[in-house]
């Protein structure tokens, strides 16, 4: 069926995935796939897969790890809906990922894993390596990886229990050679974190790499090998980054544009731990760390130090930000400047905590008591979080507010290539400072923003109380019923007045048309891609992707009535929809998924047609 | 920002007084406590723009409306994390933390305890008048079994927090009591919370004229003080009574109570250690209550030299910095980064 | 103006207002007035209005504290827009309310303290009294309470400070002479009261009472007096109810209904507290109450007694609904049955604790993280908190969910009569028991109601775990993607059905016309009346009032359409009819008042002219 | 409900397994508190649908899971209000609640403290493993100081929380240390547990093998054990080391190691009295850590008699009940209704 062959087949991308036991270091052989198809000049997209347990008993689905990748000679904006090659290290792999597989994928499997004892955790009746039907259906490659790798390391000094633990990377080694990928960056990763320290592993990972990739030179039956060119971006200087690695950087550059001393205040909570553990090690940039004893105490924290003067900035989840909802409210009456980052996983409580979801943008919009609205906004890609990060602390600091930035699982962990900004490029961040010259009056408002000024404890004559009580203009404490009604529009009107400032909205596609896709958030690679597809079978079907959510940009009214029919796909059962219908009055039609996973472009492609026919 | 200060020398009472009236019921220990901070921060030697008040919610929390410098109102029971803020933005500021035994020891005790632990230079006035005040009249955490409030109207069951005992089960660094009956006492305690590096812990016994009358008055009352109050003094023996003829002792592990005379000297009694790093002491003062013992009040605990929270994080960041430039364009970069032509 | 007779002139409603210190014993003297009124039988609504502070400094503005009832001899649906009567104790309460006294109004004010220390505190500069023009706008009465009152109690062995302090029996005691209203349910009240354990003075008072009563007749200035006739009700027993009584009352009655224990758990606050207090007087009916630590462990403890079988109940407001977010994500995944009171007040934050608002109901839909769809619903006087309550217990055990019930500071505090319904009337509630004959499948649902069954601790062989992780049917941990997305479908499902066992929208007025008011709450007796009103002036004018907001009635959508225009009005910027515009994509008007304070009739009577012209 | 109970006398392990996969990583501490527990249940003459485990969130509390009796896994430091909410709709249940050091501690630690002050007949395992283990390997709040971390690659600053201070400090009646590499110990002190009438809090060594492995092998292993653990039994000497050579006298307040022997005897030692009402005793044993001193294991604390919040509230309960009659119409009626005739 696939051209057998041993020079290299051209192909625009591929969709590779990797799949084992929590402990066989899935994720690690991803990272560096990863990192060798972005040296490699390609484009990519990852998706990250692993289980709530920390490590599920071994060879059991529950256990199963995943990472799949896909990586591209032009923008690939997804990691693709099913895998070209799937890696499967064991039976409980095969049996979680298989049906993921089209027929005549490639399949690579660690023969001597596939032991009765193992298919029985897995819940194999029969070996299915021993099934003719199978065996025709898939591009098998049987590989006893394990005593492969024993044999690559003959010479090691490593136990025997260490030297099986490389076999993964023996599997790494080997699909480089089927795509052609340069060892060179995981070479240096193998130095640059173990050569000091372990420089035996350094070595032996090393060499298991080179034998797995020299198996494919070697092996009896010729197989095909693919090769994918470069994709063609501007010129520039790249990295990959993961969403909350540009999280954390924006965070740092927003302090440094608006001149302002970073606080961040975090509990751990997945997905959003790596940003309080990115933070707290960029300590030589000043930035304050602190693991609070709670997400209540991380905002509590945050908020004193916002109230001190700091660009302050908690990260947390789902149940972390229904701690902070109090909070959230004296935020907002008090007019501090805060950013509350929200890395969305699977709902409601619990939920499904290591898997993706869209579901708390009604959250974001309404958590809190009382009339209390909030700047929403959300990163749709990993680099994005970036870019929202800094417009999150412009927004913050330029109005006097918290704002909440959502982000999610998916964006989280996923990674993509960055072209690196110039730092001098990056936009300066107003503040709202209270001047010693006159009298501070608390409430008094820029007549431009409504944002009211800060004075930072210590400036001497600024002395003053906030609290969460409603207020006069002059700070006082008023009860009176016309004030709290006109503070109240004051407050709606100052957050609703931002969206003066955003940029025209970006249409994919025409400016008029059949059907609009208007999507947010983790969702903008499947969108776009399954629009732009649509849009070169010649459909009429354009996409925009809403960074904020709240205000809504002003443009999007108008742009909305230029297409005969609306569609919003959003990982939830429908919250941006609620917002548009209620706001726009206009029947948008809504498509949700709560499936823990991303939209897959084939799906959003169906759907799409079955409003376009 | 900043670097003009006021000149904290000529600073008075006055200064701290906002023109804000004043909205306790008239009779409220809350006065007397306002008045002592009033007139202990002119004497600290820390210019007035350096103080931060944050308090919680409660009657006791309204208290940085009425204090001349920064303050912030916060929400119930989580003054000690915007307190912790604060500080940690800003090391030099003086920061106050005014609570009640609502909101410090019912909703907020775990902010508490992990203030107390990390153990911030920050001074902490609990306002305890064993009684929710605010929302009229219903028994705290402080109240005694057996209260008749409103909502434990055949009285409550529930075993009270001895904020002192809780304090030290922190590990706090500085553990105090003192009463709003007593101005030079508060004075005297809010000096030496300011003074102590880490953070203070005080009790203060404080009169709900309105649903908690007299309820410290079995210890403080004018007439039975002498005879119901121990006043702690460093170094001093364990004496009280009227006529300083009662003592403290130890028998085993256990206080009882001595006359002097009749071969009991001071000799025989316990002599104040605050700053006994074993616990073990301060856990026997603070256990000793009413009727059984005179009630301690004065400085039970104080640790010198463990660190501050703020100070090791400050030092940390220094000893990073110390090490290499804060270089933007290069973290961004990265170790892994590539470059595609033009 | 008003015509002055000493015989009595024949009105349809007054509304009488009280105005004093926080210590003048205004609410007693209110609550006094009211149940004297009801005794005459007259319909009756209360408006107490009371500061944030306990007892803020005496003779200030701050501490002013008010109490407003109107009662009649139709049905009277609220308090009053405007008092026919104020009673001013000092000059701060003059100052506070005397604008809202019409021109003629009977102003009777205690002319003892209009000392210039007073005066001052209450910021006159002179005393009103001594101007010419003020003395004319008003019926005015000035007596000396304090003297009078010191001298019906010569006899008295009270300690003079005691006596002064009857004196706002004196002032009630001439309003119940101008009113022509009972004695005796005042002097029972103060027999009941003190007769036993202070009988000084409940004496002392009783002779105050008569005391200004006798002062009617006897003064020299013959006062015009006026006369309500009863109410035409139905027949039966009647009583006064507050909101909170009245929630008490009913989540009893629902224990009982249910054939279950209850159990209440909860932290103070206001306007909640009586909540709390009211069930923790009644241990004869087997109520636990618990006093938690805060509103998390008060949610906490609800649901630990509510997997344990009882009927469970928390009443909160704003910031303690905010701190159940979390635990209310986790009584919806783990489908159990919980009721949870918001008694709403003003926000956001700490807001305005004492003045009521409807801003709370976007918090109650979607506060949770993930979508998390729960039953919502909302009472629209103080009697109706006692169905409510039934109503919310009959969803939460028949359906297997946490409920939210809305309440409002006007609505709890505010009083009216009650026909007291026959016990043996009301609906037996259906539990969702699990049977032990069958083996026990944790999320096997009731065909009909979606409702999973609920084994309880103790049972034997029922034994299983619940909890927060995404569940398959058999209650184990579930990561499948499809689960996931079946169970929220029908979590969301089961929800969504409960609208088919609601009864029919009562419309008010015609079921077709020009204008349709919805509204929610206690905003029930102002719309109803301004809408009353203005059919009674020829408008095509109806009105309906929203029992429950989630899900919303079945009926709703083909109603609002044969209506030219929709409005709803209600104390906040607008929730309701964002749910109604999404959901119905109806351009419904909205009218927001945010101000602490309900509507007036007025106000709604000229809003709804506005779209009716 | 129903009435039938299974019988308890011939529950064994088994009957506390259930089917599912057990899903900690291979070597962690808590299968062998599991197992623990497994050994414990069948053994205290309650029927088995009379259990119910109640814990919050963290792998230490996947526990309910594995555990065939009645279970609630609830939500991140909530356990304890979970656990008090079904004790007191019904107290004939025996309620075991599971929590973490983070859980327990962090998050958590304010409903902890009034769980252990009201005393409610529920048995408390904290599973100390001085880590956030799910999360994947945070510091926690009873992380040694200086602990490298990923959230503190520098090192954690804040003192860490000692368990068994804070839950003497919240007056805890039973307090209990046991480790998971003691399968006796732990299984003799949660009997005990059960045993005791009231809140018994019992703090568990845990080892992580991922994130903090062997973070109590200092103290705990093969090697160490006997000269490094101080097993408390009541009424017996403070005894320790591999020859039992060892002793812990009291010098004033302080304790200090001797060597029996050399006019040293057991009778200079203390004796181990875990029901002195007076916590000073307690309070030093819980200051005695390693490396100065052995750490002790055992019941630290045994208050007996402190009535516990669901018997008193039923007794107030009963009470108002033999009073009158419950008549639900005559409530509604109330005191002050009027008729209006037909
Ligand atoms: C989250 C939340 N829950 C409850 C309240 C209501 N509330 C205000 S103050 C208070 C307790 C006050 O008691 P305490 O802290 O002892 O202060 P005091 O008034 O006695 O000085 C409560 C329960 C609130 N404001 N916020
Ligand atoms: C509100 C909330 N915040 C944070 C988390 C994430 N979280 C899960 S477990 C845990 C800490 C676990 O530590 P510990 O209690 O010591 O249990 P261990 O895993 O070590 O047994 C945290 C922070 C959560 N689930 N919920
Ligand atoms: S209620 Fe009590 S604590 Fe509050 S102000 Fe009045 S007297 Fe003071
Ligand atoms: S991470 Fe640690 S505590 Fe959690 S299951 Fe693994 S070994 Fe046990
Ligand atoms: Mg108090
Ligand atoms: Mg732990």
């Amino acid at each position: 069926m696939t051209q057998t062959t041993d020079s290299f087949e051209e192909i625009d991308s591929a969709v590779v995935r990797f799949a084992g036991d929590s402990g066989d270091g899935m994720q690690t052989v991803g990272e560096r796939f990863t990192d060798s198809s972005a040296f490699a000049g390609n484009d990519i997209a990852t998706l990250p897969d692993f289980p709530a347990e920390i490590r599920a008993p071994a060879g059991t689905l529950a256990g199963v790890s995943g990472f799949q990748l896909q990586f591209g000679n032009s923008k690939i904006l997804t990691p693709g809906d099913a895998p070209d090659a799937l890696v499967a290290m064991n039976p409980a792999a095969l049996k979680a990922n298989i049906d993921d597989l089209p027929e005549g994928g490639m399949l690579v499997v660690n023969i001597d894993s596939f032991k009765s004892m193992n298919l029985k955790k897995a819940g194999y009746e029969s070996n299915p390596l021993e099934d003719e039907d199978f065996r025709k259906k898939y591009h098998l490659v049987e590989l006893d990886l394990t005593g492969l790798t024993k044999e690559a390391l003959k010479e090691s000094p490593l136990k025997p229990s260490d030297k099986v633990r490389c076999k993964n990377f023996f599997a790494l080694g080997f699909m480089y050679y089927v795509y052609g990928r340069p060892l060179e960056p995981t070479l240096k990763f193998f130095e640059d974190k173990w050569g000091k320290r372990l420089p035996d592993l350094a070595q032996a990972n090393s060499q298991v790499l080179k034998a797995g990739h020299n198996l494919g030179d070697t092996m009896e039956t010729a197989r095909n090998r693919y090769q994918v060119a470069k994709a063609p971006v501007e010129a520039g200087v790249y990295r990959k980054i993961s969403g909350n690695e540009a999280l954390v950087y924006g965070l740092v550059a927003a302090a440094k544009l608006s001149k302002r001393e970073l606080l961040y205040s975090g509990y751990p909570i997945t997905p959003a731990s790596p940003v309080l553990e990115g933070l707290s090690h960029l300590k030589k940039f000043g930035i304050k760390c602190v693991q609070a004893e709670d997400e209540i105490a991380a905002m509590g924290v945050a908020l004193g130090a916002s109230f001190a003067g700091d660009l302050t900035v908690c990260a947390t989840s789902g149940p972390g930000m229904c701690l902070k909802s109090e909070f959230i409210g004296l935020a907002s009456i008090t007019e501090l400047p805060l950013i509350i980052c929200n890395v969305q996983r699977g709902g409601p409580s619990t939920g499904l905590p290591t898997k993706t979801e869209q579901s708390d943008l009604l959250q974001a919009l309404f958590s809190r008591h009382g009339d209390c609205p909030l700047p929403v906004l959300a990163a749709h890609s990993p680099s994005d979080c970036f870019d929202c990060a800094i417009e999150a602390a412009r927004i913050a600091l330029t109005y006097m507010t918290p704002v909440i930035l959502l982000s999610d699982l998916y964006v989280a962990n996923g990674a993509e290539p960055w072209l690196v900004p110039n730092v001098s490029d990056l936009p300066v961040i107003e503040n709202s400072f209270a001047s010693t010259d006159e009298e501070y009056v608390i409430y008094k408002r820029n007549k431009e923003t409504l944002a009211r000024s800060q004075a930072i404890p210590g400036q001497v004559g600024l002395e003053h109380r906030i609290g969460g009580l409603e207020k006069g203009e002059d700070g006082g404490v008023s009860y009176d019923p016309e004030n709290h009604e006109e503070m109240s529009l004051l407050r709606a009107q100052k957050v609703a007045g931002i969206s003066k400032t955003f940029d025209p909205i970006h249409i994919q596609g025409e400016a008029e048309g059949d059907l609009l896709v208007i999507g947010w958030g983790g969702t903008y690679g499947a969108i776009s891609s399954a629009a732009r597809n649509l849009r070169d079978e010649g459909f009429s079907i354009s996409n925009i992707h809403l960074r904020h959510l709240n205000p809504l940009p002003d443009d999007l009214e108008e742009i909305m009535s230029r297409f005969k029919k609306v569609i919003v796909p959003e990982l939830n059962l429908g919250q941006l929809n609620l917002l548009l219908r209620a706001k726009y009055l206009v029947d948008v039609i809504s498509y949700g998924k709560l499936q823990g996973k991303p939209f897959k472009v084939s799906e959003l492609h169906e759907k799409f047609l079955e409003y376009l026919r | 920002m900043s670097i003009t200060t006021t000149d904290e020398s000529s600073l008075t009472k006055k200064d701290f007084v906002t023109p804000n009236d004043v909205r306790w019921c008239p009779g409220c220990g809350d006065y007397a406590i306002l008045n002592a901070v009033q007139r202990t921060l002119p004497e600290l030697g820390i210019p007035r723009e350096q103080f931060v008040v944050v308090s919680g919610i409660g009657c006791s929390s309204r208290f940085p409306y009425y204090m001349n410098t920064y303050g912030f109102h916060t929400i119930h029971g989580r003054a000690p994390t915007v307190a912790t803020g604060v500080k940690v933005a800003n090391p030099d500021l003086s920061v106050w933390m005014i609570t009640g035994d609502g909101d410090g020891l019912s909703i907020g005790a775990n902010h508490l305890l992990h203030l107390l632990r990390r153990n911030l230079d920050i001074n902490v006035l609990l306002f305890n008048n064993r009684i929710y005040g605010l929302t009229k009249g219903q028994y705290s955490p402080t109240s005694e079994v057996g209260k008749k409030t409103k909502s434990t109207p055949v009285g409550s069951v529930d075993h009270p927090i001895n904020p002192l005992l809780f304090a030290l089960g922190s590990e706090a660094t500085f553990v105090a009591r003192t009463t709003d009956t007593d101005m030079k006492h508060m004075v005297e305690t809010f000096k030496a919370a300011q003074a102590h590096k880490g953070t203070s812990f005080v009790e203060v016994f404080q009169n709900c004229v309105i649903f908690n009358n007299k309820t410290f008055d079995t210890v403080t009352s004018r007439d039975v003080k002498q005879d119901q109050v121990l006043v702690l003094e460093e170094d001093k023996p364990l004496i009280f009574g009227a006529n300083k003829d009662k003592g403290i002792r130890l028998n085993g592990l256990d206080p009882e109570i001595v006359t002097l005379g009749d071969g009991v000297g001071q000799d025989d009694l316990l002599i104040h250690q605050p700053r006994n790093p074993n616990s073990a002491y301060a856990n026997i003062l603070a256990q000793m209550t009413y009727p059984t013992f005179p009630t301690p009040v004065g400085i039970l605990r104080q640790l010198d030299g463990r660190e501050t929270y703020e100070d090791a994080l400050v030092q940390q960041i220094e000893h990073a910095q110390s090490g290499g430039s804060d270089n933007l364009q290069e973290l961004l970069t990265g170790q892994n980064s590539w470059v595609v032509e033009g």
